[in-house]
């Protein structure tokens, strides 16, 4: 614990309602990279468009505030330029579930060693209010104007199904536990994905901090989530299922699925290219003197003919 | 002089790409210079595919119609190309295929059916191969009929396989007839299958087989023919490859660092041939210098475009030299992207391959229809880079050039190519892929940016110190911002980043060479000016040569880079020019209004073609000829 | 003549919006037209927000600066508009801002208090709010301070309600006060209030209570205001409404089935205005002659713009008046869909909200910077329609019209509009929004097209009869394709099809009248001919008239068609032009570009803005005087 | 059964490689629309962009050939504006579930009555076999120039996660089962979705008709799939999440999940708009004598004043 989390407080006025739960989520992430010792120059923060997005600009990191929905991919390209930065996405479920739905279960397939942050208030935010894919159907919040007639998507499950190798729900309101998940999330190697439940007291009347505290609770001891062979898999996913599903009268936090079986997209690179790691994309030098470093005689030999 | 043209047709799937690889290889041998392009459709097996080729001491610009020789691998090749041969050609074709009717053919264009039928009616022929064949015969094509079922048993019996295992072989018996009939000697043909197959000697030994075969069968019938002379390119190390080949190895030759992509016609193989190369190994001494051994380049496939420029934004704010490419669907779902690129100052290329639109439109066609959707892609005042390659070797450099103005100038680079040039082979010689004019300029990145480090600086230049993602805390956004990066609404903040963007495409203008803007070819007192870019140069300086030959003096205004435009250069070009005519391949004429609108030059007529084929030298010349006289649009056709 | 012109500041979510609302419902109340817009942060709360009205006998057509009086209601906004107000002007404030330090102020941008501290500094004025409000007094402001706490505690006497609940009346407070100096009657208050508050009726207890309190306490301590007189438009039934209101009730007026959205300023409101009245009861007779009583608009929000345009262009397919509505993000992200519904073509309507880019750029804010990205979004050749809308009258008829041209031309449809627009109010009478205007013209929509229907059959128009999916057998595709949808490679069917979706473009020209193409106004000999499109129309007539008093002569070409171009009008108009210059609110000048490519007239000036505020009357005649003072390019930056 | 399933062959040349798995797809779709008895113009087949999405220009109907990965949204428009008609979209893997991913998951939370056919081939076929979501990490099939290193989605489960109310797996070369499998989809009120395993025979030399033929299984008889309220998904869900994730040495096809209990969109959408059915927006009047019907003082009186 080498940095105080004000390390990390970038001067910036914080822009969200008074009571939002983003204010939460921030002082988790905080003191989660803090607690991880990240230096902020390292530590890479890509938000997608809406109140969370600005997550971003609150932060002190090498940050990226991204298109609506495309946070993942640009994390993705970032990552993957330079593998040794710890790599955060912060967006909300309009972004990452609605528009960003398609790179959300891209992700999993590639598990790249980013943390995905899901801002979860189950509406638009910052566009006043409309339904977010994770408000549950029959719903009218205040700003819409007849019940909400979509089904709620589940982001764990999704998140499971996708691929993801680390999923987890926290609550905004939890500070320190949240913090934790983070931790474990940020140490995982591989796309991890939490869900934090968010309440919106400007949009959203319905799912209020009372909603959830009536709600919510965390997995015990006794649930073990955690994925070391392939024969686990097998004997504890009916558990796994069970947490995953389980949205409604009782809404479970916690770690709810961890597979440590998998090697991230990075260490997948690295196989098919020995040595990527050390020399990658967004540090190696691609010059000497201002001249290229290869001849395309010798290297495309293919289209090479010596008539 | 020798002036060859081939064209090889037959079903997709049957080995027409690979006959069309061993005819170029075999007269690249020979000593010729070649261009050969395919013509396939969008599809996997049995549409109509053809190679189209040419060869000639010098380099040819341009394929062109008639050819001296088809080589027909089906009834639909004959009844697709029959107008196609000079008289004195010939055609190879299998006498089976004679019955076939034109309606029976089910791959075929009900469109081209009719014409075909309506045509062969006409001449009183029946509508069958036959009826092709007789109207070939009657324009003075010799015909050549090979019975290649039985030269497949042949083939069978010789390389002692089973008939299934040899029937792909049927390319190189009417490959190799049709080249030892036009004087190309066997040991070139057979030279050119073991480059062809390279590794594969099971394949290579069938097919040399059937090459022998081939020629001794037309040898029997036809006698001796004369031996094509040698061309003057003999004895040298050089290269063949197609359009996609050079920009991708232009990347990697750039630095590229990171290539994101999904798989579309024309792009996919520009992508594939660099994941081919994407794990260099170098040698002791530049690893030394470089600092590692493996040069490995992230080529990922995405899940679709919109990740594609997302990925690629991200891996260049990390440092990468990052790029993805990609034709008109592909460059539609980028948009979004660009004007972030724009807005966010990110150096990425994107390699825009054009096809046939709008739409899905026809995937494996060309055309130059996405000049003004690309310059002004992207909501907003999104001012970028573009910049159009005219041949091979213009697609070589600009590739690598593409990444030192992205990098210099901190914007997106857009480099424009199409599904002609994608998937035209071209022979190159060592001094024209020269790697000593070859510079890497990463522009203002820095590598220690050091304290209170500000990305979007206010500089005289628009310019910023660029840090790497990692190496400091900075704010990158797509909304506007003050120059630490943090978003702001701020009316004159908002002015001051608005103009600095303005000034660096001023500095495109200041500081690119005129090569790299406009380029005039032949005498500046030409008669009149044809003005154009892309793939069309090769073809317009082909056709300036014919021109003269009937009195007429062009000269070339080649626009080569279309974003900033250089209005200067181009209006002062133009304002000696005596007739200025446009040829360019799109509808709307985009090239004669973006000349308009910046030079106020009104093009006297414009060349057109929409039909998704190549331009061909001679439809130039009769472009510009109908346009002298008068013709304020003239619509060209040519091709199948 | 009365020209009454307000600012109402505060803090996002304090009720800027209403007050402005309430403002501008009284002065409509009491026999004025007015305009009015907000000015808001991409932010939900807290950041600074402000209301700009204006109330005028005939009809505003634009904002302006200085105003007539400000209500503060806090720091920043004394801070923001300090310079904003004329001598002789009124500042209505809370005297506890007073000692607020510029620095202490968080959501205020920082460049913003660089400018705002210099100028108190060299004022020699102490950098607060009280610094501020000293040099407005010292202009000639009259300070009309209010102890809001003191007066919400009387408030929450009188409508006993604890000070927390009442707390929200803040801004009626303020604005009551200011509106009674003005010399509005506290009735019309009142009853702007219970319309704005309408069902509500606590709500409007303690508004009214308020509005009482306030008129009480500057009664007392400021006298008697002098009656404003009232204007002429009383009796009357009218409609107060903003653009994105009239753009929603044009479509449903059109017969509008379906609208898919994606969230996004400043179009959702429009969706909203519509999903509020997507389901209508018919009264009996209507419902009689159309076979339903209850009409229902299925209006979508769909998971991105993608999804979107191809449900939209679903839906159109199956016979509905189908529109989705966006604005510069999400119209990148149609661009390809764009593309299909040309290549297919599919009747659609997106209405395109011009915001501040490029990318995510500044989302509340102004700006007319997608012109030319509209107008060639989508890969290939995409010829479509593009109208731009200069008025709120303008938007609703456009609205409709743009459905019957989708249908007629069987085309997508891209009506312009912009931010501005989007949130302006303006009053309206009942004749201006005419129905007897008003055609349904679904042209060539076939309901029994029968055998052997082809979707694309050739037709000298280019035009096809148009059968909704579900009544014949047919294929649609994006893909080039024969007469019967299926797709096709062949050459001459490929540049058939586009020769035939060319000649709509020109059918569209042929066909629609002069006042949809280009209008003229004002004297045709006029000095100076000013050129523009889309919401800049209102400003510019009212700058004209200014400009007479200055004894400049100007007249207006307003375009209105900005794709297909009608370059014969436009010319033929600017042809007695005397001096041209584009008044236009982007970068690039890019209705300026579009003017040269088409009719070859380089606008001899440009006026632009690009800070994303409204341009304001008196900015478009300081734009023209600098031009006809030899200025090539003024750029004018009013507004906070 | 009152058509022949030869009414449903367009005229036109069927574009697919000699032995490709889609021919079964193709005739079992035309099969189940002939037994279903479906108008040729009031059945719409909305085609992805693929080998896959040809199948609109091979089946008579009133057809959609929509953009890559835009099937979906496509069809949701269309069967908005006319609720009547029978809907179907054709799509590949990379259509689908790569470009279309979000849209896939969107239509879930829609349960829109749409019934999606996925043309499985874990490859991009018609850009000449690039691999698709669907094929597992570390398999070469011979377009790639080294192994895959995206992990494969798992369609069924991701379906089952977005909410989709009928899952169910088939196999190109069964044509008659296949054939049952799109008849209960098509009855289905409600989005279906039906996973085919198709054979690529150009592409992929890996999972090849050997590979899938020693793989597949029906689910037995005893296998009970069926939702009928929410007891039952509580019960069945164990064995469901067995069946949805199996896939590797056994494969199961059949009606893997059927949902009897959620409203379709449509209903939903007749819920809060009473008569929407009755008169669609597709096929409504929307003028009288060319006049609009209805006038803006009297609808929108929330914007009048009277002054
Ligand atoms: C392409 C595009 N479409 C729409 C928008 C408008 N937009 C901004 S934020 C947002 C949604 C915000 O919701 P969510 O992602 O849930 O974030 P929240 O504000 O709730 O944290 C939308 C639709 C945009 N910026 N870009
Ligand atoms: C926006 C866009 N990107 C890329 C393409 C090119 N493209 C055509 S088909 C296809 C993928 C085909 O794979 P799949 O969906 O699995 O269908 P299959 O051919 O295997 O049936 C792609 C990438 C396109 N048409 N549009
Ligand atoms: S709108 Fe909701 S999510 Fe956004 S800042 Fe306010 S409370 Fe938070
Ligand atoms: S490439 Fe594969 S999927 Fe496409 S037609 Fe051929 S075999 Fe079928
Ligand atoms: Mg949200
Ligand atoms: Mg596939």
């Amino acid at each position: 614990m080498a940095r105080s989390w004000l390390e990390y407080k970038a001067p910036a006025w914080v822009q969200w309602c008074p009571g939002c739960g983003d204010f939460g989520i921030l002082n988790a992430i905080y003191r989660a990279v803090a607690e991880l010792d990240i230096p902020p120059e390292r530590l890479v923060v890509v938000g997608g468009i809406g109140c969370s997005g600005r997550t971003t600009f609150y932060v002190k990191g090498s940050n990226a505030h991204a298109l609506h929905g495309r946070a993942i991919p640009m994390a993705t390209g970032i990552k993957l330029a330079r593998p040794e930065l710890t790599v955060i996405v912060a967006g909300g479920d309009g972004d990452l579930l609605g528009i960003g739905g398609g790179h959300f279960v891209a992700l999993g397939r590639r598990n790249v060693d980013i943390t995905v942050i899901l801002f979860d208030n189950a509406v638009y935010g910052l566009t006043k209010g409309q339904a977010a894919p994770t408000l549950p159907a029959w719903i009218k919040t205040k700003a819409l104007t007849s019940p909400n007639i979509h089904d709620n998507v589940n982001p764990v499950l999704l998140a499971f199904s996708a691929g993801y190798t680390f999923v987890a729900r926290g609550y905004a309101y939890h500070t320190s536990q949240l913090k934790e998940l983070i931790k474990t999330a940020v140490r995982h190697k591989g796309a991890s994905f939490i869900d934090v439940l968010q309440p919106c007291p400007t949009y959203n009347n319905v799912m209020t901090n009372k909603w959830y505290e009536e709600r919510i609770y965390y997995v015990g001891e006794d649930y073990d989530p955690i994925i070391r062979t392939r024969e686990d898999f097998k004997e504890k996913l009916p558990a796994i299922m069970e947490k995953l599903l389980e949205f409604g009268d009782r809404i479970p936090l916690g770690i709810l699925y961890w597979d440590q079986t998998k090697d991230s997209f990075e260490e997948r690179l690295e196989k098919i290219m020995p040595g990527y790691m050390q020399a990658p994309p967004g540090t190696r030098r691609i010059s000497v003197d201002g001249r290229p470093i290869v001849d395309p005689f010798e290297v495309f030999k293919d289209r090479v003919i010596v008539t | 002089m020798t002036d060859l043209n081939i064209i090889i047709g037959g079903p997709q799937g049957g080995g027409i790409e690979s006959a069309g690889q061993i005819a170029v290889k075999s007269l690249v041998l020979k000593g010729y210079n070649i261009l050969g392009s395919r013509e396939y459709h969008s599809n996997i097996m049995g549409a109509h595919s053809y190679y189209h080729l040419r060869a000639k001491e010098d380099k040819p610009g341009s394929l062109t119609l008639p050819v001296d020789a088809l080589l027909a691998l089906d009834a639909e090749t004959v009844l697709t190309h029959y107008r196609e041969v000079r008289p004195g050609g010939i055609v190879v074709y299998d006498p089976a295929v004679k019955a076939t009717r034109v309606d029976s053919i089910q791959p075929m264009a009900p469109p081209l059916k009719e014409r075909v039928k309506k045509d062969l009616e006409s001449r009183g022929l029946p509508t069958t191969a036959e009826g092709a064949l007789k109207a070939m015969e009657s324009e003075g094509v010799k015909l050549v009929g090979l019975p290649l079922k039985a030269m497949l048993r042949k083939v069978s019996e010789e390389a002692k396989a089973p008939i299934a295992s040899v029937s792909k072989t049927v390319n190189t018996l009417g490959l190799s007839a049709m080249l030892y009939m036009l004087g190309v000697e066997p040991g070139y043909i057979e030279k050119a299958i073991s480059l062809q197959f390279a590794g594969k000697e099971k394949v290579i030994r069938m097919n040399v087989a059937a090459a022998r075969i081939a020629v001794e069968y037309v040898r029997e019938v036809y006698g001796e023919p004369e031996v094509l002379p040698d061309g003057p390119h003999k004895g040298k190390v050089r290269m063949v490859a197609s359009g996609n080949d050079l920009v991708a190895m232009g990347k990697i030759v750039a630095g590229v660092g990171f290539l994101s992509y999904y798989p579309i016609t024309p792009s996919s193989d520009e992508a594939l041939y660099l994941e081919r190369h994407k794990y260099v190994k170098l040698d002791d001494g530049m690893a030394e210098k470089v600092g590692y051994d493996r040069l490995s380049v992230v080529a990922v496939q995405m899940e679709d475009e919109l990740a594609s420029i997302n990925a690629a934004i991200g891996a260049a704010l990390a440092g990468a030299r990052s790029s993805t490419t990609t034709s008109g669907p592909g460059y539609s779902l980028m948009n979004e992207g660009i004007s972030l690129a724009v807005e966010a100052e990110v150096p990425i290329v994107v390699t825009l391959w054009m096809r046939a639109g709008p739409s899905t439109g026809m995937p494996t066609r060309t055309g130059q229809q996405d000049l003004l959707h690309s310059i002004f892609s992207g909501h907003g005042d999104a001012p970028k880079i573009v910049i159009a390659s005219g041949d091979h070797v213009e697609a070589f450099y600009d590739a690598i050039k593409a990444f030192n103005w992205a990098e210099i100038f901190q914007s997106p680079v857009i480099h424009l190519l199409d599904k002609y040039l994608a998937s035209a082979m071209a022979s190159l010689d060592r001094e024209e892929l020269d790697l000593s004019k070859v510079v890497i300029d990463r522009g203002k990145l820095v590598d220690n940016p050091g304290e209170g480090y500000l990305r979007y600086k206010i500089t005289e230049d628009g310019i910023s110190p660029r840090a790497r993602i990692g190496d400091a805390v900075m704010y990158m956004t797509g909304l506007e911002h003050t120059e630490d990066g943090k978003a702001t609404e701020d009316p004159v903040a908002r002015e001051q980043m608005m103009f600095k963007r303005e000034r660096k495409m001023r500095k495109v203008l200041e500081v690119l060479p005129e090569e790299d803007k406009a380029v005039l070819y032949g005498d500046p007192d030409a008669d009149v000016t044809l003005v154009s870019f892309g793939s069309t140069k090769g073809v317009i300086l082909d056709a300036m040569k014919m021109l003269e030959g009937k009195g007429v003096k062009a000269n070339f205004l080649q626009i080569r880079l279309l974003s900033p435009f250089p209005e200067d250069l181009v209006a002062d070009i133009l304002s000696s020019a005596k007739k200025v005519i446009t040829v360019e391949l799109n509808l709307m004429g985009q090239l004669a209004f973006l000349l308009r609108a910046h030079t106020g030059v009104k093009p006297d007529s414009q060349v057109i073609k929409v039909n998704g084929r190549p331009i061909y030298d001679y439809e130039v010349v009769e472009g510009v000829l109908k346009a002298l006289d008068g013709a304020g649009r003239v619509v060209v056709s040519g091709g199948s």
